[in-house]
């Protein structure tokens, strides 16, 4: 399906590309250390736009895919660290699905340098901050994802 | 069409300062199925929340999207305002355009679009939101406590007291524990029984409490307020409620010279036995192993002299069946066994005993009347050496963690002993001193100031007899590594406490996990140490990791309290977060195939059987069911379902989709 | 069966490069690794011409996969519904087995059934189809069952016989086919009366009249369950298939706007009738073998006067588990 | 061959079974799935390379259930899926026969899945030479070239789903495929519909694939899916050390873990 365009696109002004930047986050740990990362006011980048569900494990790959087609140039997957989990082993069950379903998407030539997976605790609203920083610069650097874009409308007489 | 009202929160500045709230409700106009949007500059306010219940009532909203402060904040409190105005609360959603919009980016037009993207999500979100109701599940108010050592019958005593009915279950012939085995306790040295047994008298005649002892658990099925456990109470063999405890036949039985456990082996008890003066309850019982009558049906001497003709030898096992709401789960500790240790000789030298051994010797109720006399002869020993750290911290011995109480009981021991014998060298061989606690420090400063105590760091690498002593080998660490040798006429090792014989069995018959040292794991290392993380079921004591006295009773209270809160309610009532499989109608029934992959997947054994059978009860197929009571709502079911047969309330699939796609 | 011109093996490629120069699109058989599909030619070289049963139809041409039959988006409150322009792109389909010409006419019959396709009948009206007549056959085809033949006119513009001495006499056979020899009118020669290499002899095996009789009365059989035991409910056949023309009508939105496609759909498909209530019409998978060859000899020849098969053997060939029509069709002949 | 047709014989003349999964061939150069119901039919049966079909994938089909008991020609693969489906409840422990062939010199009966799973421990379950070459060749393209190929290759897609009506693991009675609340897949065979799809065919047959290549020979139009379900399978195989048809108790490498679960990208 054509991407219909985000009503306003993040852009900083300069005209530079803004990437679009999709992340999918568990309540308990991630989105929790973003909440930390705003009560600290540490700066970063406004690319991203969170998904909150309550475990990494409830994370279905097919919402990345569906990140993808969606338009998202780069996409965050992050939940607790191992151990940390709220439900004990939710994001034991995710690290397995990411291990294979990375390794499938790189088999089928998908660009890799634009999924991030990440452990990022409650306590950690830095590191939040300095992911989505460093996630956002790479993406940008790598431009859009036409690759994909290109899958969209394509094989539609 | 969806009715949806949008309210963006300025915060004052905290939000209005960065994003232009009014560009952000007049976006959320434009959007579909959105009939109400508004900003305002404190959205939690008792005006703000007027705004929101005014709009619900006169716009006949079907969901709300609240974009203020993060949910985890507010979300309770506009859930809450929804629902006095007649809105189910989970229809009720929050942008978080605070934490993770306003408080994290610059004053900008991309800050603004961010917002409403945020806001955007949730709309989509909402429209899906199903109005969801508390789940609730009766609770039946019986407690059964597994173990009966000080944290068992604490627990049980709290619980019982509290005015719930409790189950109180020990695999030994008495309850009293480990504690019960103790001569005197640190940092007070206040006599160990004399605290406990009015403990275990008093549990044993409340009124609430049901005293199982000499039974133990076969199963446990159902789940948090509906537990249906399986109790095999062995024969004693004896009639408890005819005899009177008069002892007679535990004097007569010809049977004499088995090892008395109580006493670490350092008496002998006959077969049938009373396992200690103030055992409760205080009836013998026959140990069937060693009886000879049940070895060659002769004898029955016991029935003989039996006054009260109390004797059964023909009684059997019995199988109790109780309903219970809630487990506490109180099975204690081991020690390490000297076996392993070949460097001190494998224990095989009466004159290496371990702690518990030790505790028999000094108390006055053990085998010297609580004179140190050494096993091998009886002699007063001159000069005993005390081994801490004896296989904990030591990975060879597979013991990584410290063993906590080592350090405390190893100063007792040194300090009982000086007291005792008077003249007597008591050294003590240690890596740290671990003394974290109340009047803990000073407990062993005093071990070694006023008692004279010689703490020598460092370990022992042999020990073996020789000419009617033990020879001990080890280095002073502090007196650079300048190697030790002393001659003992007792040594004590604080051998490693490890996880109770048969946790393992014990953890899977209850579906609890425990962790690589077989230690049952709390719900979560520091905001649910008492909790299981099976809903329900509770941990006190050692069984969870090695624990003093002092914090056995307290995580023991703390467990209790956990109890009765739950018992607090007929019914327990639970956020309606939790996983659904699909029914549908004939002949589909269910788009579950039953291939119950899903099952391994749950970490709360949520996941049941359901058999569904047509009117005249022909079986269709057998699906999966999530029992409610035991989801918690993380979704990796969810994830795990190739037919997409099972969704989360509250983040369903078509909710995630939609939000994906609002982006 | 008479000639209209002679066109030599070597004019081939000037006729590609006329064709491609006025704009046309050629797409015909093409040898890829091992298999024949139906994709864009372009030089003579490329074609498949011996044994060239392509795998997929040519109905892609006038048929696609997907296709988009409208778009919309949200302005504000309220959706704005745009038309695709109707495809423009003119189109040679060189080199088809005269079944698969056929194949149009039955196409073009259901699609046309009650309302105008005009999706289909514009990509149509932009198709010239130059068939050549087979020399070949194997046991899948049974083309001169079902009213056609190796070398049957019916569906082409153009008609290409091959000659024993290489090079073709080619029968012009409607308008469509005179504007394409337009283009290359030097190379259309005078036919020279050379031999034609003779046509594929294609058996029968089955008389239709008999299937067609048959075909009423032994619905309630137990033949249909019989014969689909193996059938795996794919869509394989459907798909390959130049005279199938089921399709969905699939939305693909998102809360600002979408578009809406028609894809290929099969009556294989358990989903294919499956009620929301969860009632499905047509639960047994022999049931929906049944809808399939009643749809194609009883319904349509009833319903439409065209017979829903042109004996191509596609779906004989397609299929993962060897479901042979040809076979199926003599067995239900066979029976009383 | 002639074994085959005994073992299959005495199966149905004792009423053993009701039904016999096979293979048949109507010509030299073909080979088809045939139910070989009377002890005279037997004859039909034949097993060579030609017959490449897993045919576990009738144990869960209705139609074939209602023939009754079966019996079924099995290869090593077969007998694979047939563990798999037992772990996944979809066939009981003696709810069919196999009849091992292939690997096995002599036909072997095995009336239990205990009894296939004991045969097994014999069989070495190694990937074919070819597709393990296909797979290597594959991995080391650079990505951009990978993607090239798979778009080219699943560019063809018809969506027919005839790999996945073939596999004898795709037996739920609704596929992700065939959701619609939401359409996680889009129905249309355009480039993102065919790629979403065989990357889902894949991830779900990771850890339950029995490789036995099935679904790409059974595309009409001859792309290499079964690539994608031998790749994701390897993945499994390679990091977990389960892998699908190993047994059939519910072991699967999807919804197991352990904690030291070693990765290289998670930050």
């Amino acid at each position: 399906m054509e991407p219909t365009p985000t009503r306003a696109e993040p852009s900083n002004g300069t005209g530079t590309f803004q990437p679009k930047i999709t992340a999918f986050v568990c309540n308990w740990c991630t989105y929790a250390g973003a909440d930390l990362t705003g009560t600290s006011r540490i700066k970063y980048q406004s690319n991203v736009r969170v998904i909150r569900l309550p475990c990494t494990g409830r994370i279905d790959f097919m919402l990345l895919l569906k990140a993808f087609a969606r338009g998202s140039d780069g996409i965050i997957v992050s939940g607790c660290h191992p151990n940390d989990c709220h439900y004990t082993s939710g994001n034991y069950h995710a690290r397995r699905r990411w291990i294979v379903f990375r390794d499938l998407l790189e088999f089928t030539g998908i660009d890799l340098r634009r999924v991030t997976f990440a452990w990022v605790s409650a306590a950690e609203g830095a590191k939040w901050a300095e992911l989505v920083d460093e996630v956002t610069n790479r993406v940008r650097e790598l431009g859009p994802y036409r690759e994909y874009q290109a899958l969209l409308g394509a094989g539609i007489e | 069409m969806a009715r949806i009202g949008v309210f963006v929160c300025h915060c004052g500045e905290n939000i209005g300062g960065t994003v232009d709230c009014a560009q952000v409700a007049e976006a959320a106009r434009s959007l579909r199925g959105v009939v109400h949007a508004v900003d305002y500059k404190y959205m939690c306010s008792d005006p703000g929340q007027n705004l929101l219940k005014e709009a619900i009532r006169e716009k006949r909203l079907d969901g709300v999207v609240v974009a203020a402060c993060s949910p985890r904040m507010h979300e309770p409190t506009f859930r809450a305002a929804a629902e006095e105005a007649g809105l189910n609360g989970y229809q009720c959603e929050m942008a978080n355009v605070r934490e993770h919009c306003s408080w994290v980016h610059e004053k900008a037009n991309s800050t603004t679009a961010k917002a409403i993207d945020l806001v955007h999500i949730q709309v989509e979100k909402v429209k899906r939101d199903a109005p969801l109701h508390p789940i609730r599940v009766p609770v039946s108010r019986t407690a059964l406590v597994l173990g009966g050592g000080i944290a068992g019958i604490q627990a049980a005593l709290d619980i019982a007291n509290a005015g719930n009915q409790v189950i109180l279950l020990e695999r030994s012939p008495s309850i009293g524990g480990h504690m019960s085995q103790l001569s005197e306790t640190f940092p007070t040295l206040d006599c160990s029984q004399c605290i406990l047994t009015p403990r275990m008298v008093e549990v044993a005649r409340h009124p609430n409490v049901t005293l199982y002892t000499y039974s133990e658990l076969e199963k446990l099925e159902g789940f948090i307020g509906n537990f249906k456990a399986t109790i095999r109470r062995r024969a004693r063999k004896l009639d408890e409620k005819i005899c009177n405890g008069c002892g007679v036949c535990t004097q007569k039985c010809p049977v004499k010279k088995i090892p008395d456990e109580f006493n670490e082996g350092l008496s002998q008890r006959r077969a049938i036995y009373i396992p200690f003066p103030q055992a409760v309850p205080n009836k013998p019982v026959i140990d069937t192993a060693n009886c000879t009558f049940f070895k060659n049906g002769k004898c029955r001497a016991c029935e003989k002299l039996c006054a009260a003709k109390a004797i059964r030898l023909d009684q059997q096992d019995e199988i109790v069946v109780r309903e219970v709401g809630a487990v506490v789960l109180a099975t204690g500790f081991r020690t390490m066994g000297l076996e392993r240790f070949p460097e001190y000789g494998y224990g095989r030298h009466p004159d290496l005993i371990d702690g518990l051994k030790f505790e028999r010797l000094a108390s006055a109720s053990g085998p010297t009347a609580g004179v140190i006399r050494r096993p091998s002869d009886g002699k007063i020993p001159e000069t005993v050496v005390f081994v801490a750290c004896a296989g904990s911290r030591d990975e060879q011995k597979g013991v990584s963690y410290c063993s906590k109480i080592c350090c405390m009981y190893t100063a007792k021991h040194a300090m009982l002993y000086r007291h005792k014998v008077h003249g007597g060298k008591a050294y003590v061989f240690y890596m740290d001193v671990r003394a974290a606690g109340k009047n803990y420090d000073e407990f062993v400063r005093r071990a070694v100031e006023e008692d004279g105590v010689k703490y020598v760091r460092g370990r022992v690498s042999r020990i073996y007899p020789d000419r009617g002593q033990l020879v001990v080998k080890g280095v002073d660490t502090l007196l650079g590594g300048e190697p030790l040798e002393i001659r003992a006429d007792l040594v004590v090792l604080a051998t490693a406490v490890q996880a109770q014989q048969g946790s393992e069995e014990m953890a899977q018959k209850l579906h609890v996990s425990y962790d690589n040292h077989r230690f049952f794991a709390e719900a979560h290392p520091k905001l649910r140490p008492v909790e299981t993380n099976t809903a329900g079921i509770f941990l006190a004591g050692a069984c969870q990791a090695p624990r003093d006295i002092p914090e056995s009773v307290a995580q023991a209270s703390g467990a209790a309290a956990k109890v009765c809160g739950l018992f607090s309610r007929p019914e327990l009532t639970r956020e309606p977060v939790v996983a659904v499989v699909d029914r549908q109608a004939p002949p589909v029934w269910s788009s579950c195939v039953g291939c119950f992959l899903c099952r391994s997947a749950c970490p709360y054994q949520a996941i049941e059987e359901e058999t569904i059978r047509t009117r005249k009860g022909e079986v269709v197929k057998t699906v999966a069911r999530v029992n409610a009571g035991l989801c918690q709502g993380c979704g990796t079911c969810v994830a795990t379902c190739r037919t997409k047969s099972i969704d989360l309330q509250g983040f369903t699939n078509e909710q995630l989709f939609a939000e994906v796609m609002a982006i | 069966m008479s000639a209209d011109f002679q066109l030599a093996e070597g004019s081939l490629d000037a006729l590609f490069a006329a064709m491609t120069a006025a704009g046309r699109r050629i797409v015909g058989p093409r040898a890829s690794d091992g298999r024949v599909e139906i994709g864009e030619v372009r030089s003579a070289g490329e074609l498949a011409r011996d044994g060239r049963h392509s795998v997929a139809s040519a109905k892609v041409a006038a048929f696609p996969r997907v296709e988009k039959i409208l778009s919309y988006r949200a302005e504000g409150r309220e959706l704005a519904v745009e038309d695709p322009a109707l495809p423009a792109r003119p189109t040679v389909l060189f080199g088809l087995t005269p079944c698969e010409a056929r194949g149009f006419g039955a196409l073009s019959a259901i699609l046309n059934w009650g309302t105008p396709d005009r999706f289909f009948n514009a990509r149509l009206e932009q198709t010239t189809v130059v068939a050549i007549a087979c020399t070949r056959s194997d046991e899948a085809c049974f083309c001169t069952a079902v009213g056609g033949g190796p070398d049957h006119p019916g569906g082409s513009d153009l008609l290409l016989h091959p000659l024993t001495g290489g090079g073709y006499e080619v029968e012009v056979l409607t308008e469509k086919g005179r504007a394409l020899v337009a283009l290359a009118a030097d190379r259309f020669q005078p036919p020279e009366g050379t031999a034609r290499t003779a046509p594929a002899q294609v058996e029968a095996g089955f008389q239709m009249a008999e299937v067609t009789a048959k075909l009423p009365r032994r619905f309630d059989e137990p033949i249909w369950t019989e014969q689909s035991l193996r059938c795996l409910g794919c869509g394989a056949c459907a798909y390959v298939c130049p005279t199938c023309a089921c399709f969905d009508i699939q939305d693909e939105a998102d809360a600002r706007g979408g578009v809406r496609l028609r894809c290929w759909d099969s009556c294989a498909f358990r989903i294919f009738t499956l009620h929301a209530s969860g009632h499905n019409p047509r639960e047994k998978q022999g049931e929906r073998w049944r809808q399939r060859l009643y749809h194609k000899f009883s319904y349509m020849p009833e319903r439409l006067g065209v017979l829903g098969c042109v004996g191509c053997g596609k779906c004989s060939r397609a299929c993962p588990v060897d479901m042979d029509l040809k076979e199926h069709l003599t067995e239900i002949a066979k029976g009383s | 061959m002639d074994e085959l047709r005994d073992k299959a014989r005495e199966l149905l003349q004792a009423g053993t079974v009701k039904v016999v999964i096979g293979h048949a061939a109507p010509s030299a150069g073909r080979r088809r799935p045939v139910f070989v119901r009377t002890p005279a039919d037997a004859a039909r049966l034949v097993h060579d390379e030609g017959c490449w079909h897993n045919l576990a994938t009738y144990l869960t089909r209705p139609q074939v259930r209602r023939l009754g008991k079966p019996a079924i020609v099995a290869s090593p693969q077969v007998l694979r899926a047939m563990l798999q489906l037992g772990a996944e409840r979809q066939l009981a422990e003696d709810e069919a026969v196999a009849l091992a062939v292939g690997n096995a010199s002599s036909i072997r009966v095995l009336p239990t899945l205990s009894a296939v799973e004991e045969h097994l421990a014999t069989v070495p379950d190694e990937l074919g030479a070819a597709e393990r070459a296909e797979l290597e060749r594959l991995s080391a393209l650079p990505p951009a070239e990978r993607r090239a190929f798979w778009e080219e290759q699943l560019g063809r897609c018809l969506k027919c789903y005839a790999c996945r009506a073939s596999c004898p693991m795709c037996y739920c009675e609704r596929c992700t495929m065939d959701c619609n609340r939401p359409q996680w897949v889009p129905v249309a065979s355009h480039a993102l519909g065919n790629l979403e799809y065989h990357l889902v065919r894949a991830m779900h047959l990771a850890g339950r694939c029995v490789q036995c290549g099935t679904c790409g020979k059974a595309c009409p139009v001859g792309i290499p899916v079964h690539l994608l379900t031998l790749f994701a399978e390897g993945t499994v195989r390679r990091h977990f050390g389960q892998r699908g048809g190993a047994s059939a108790r519910p072991e699967y490498a999807l919804s197991t873990f352990r904690p030291d679960d070693k990765e290289t990208f998670i930050r």
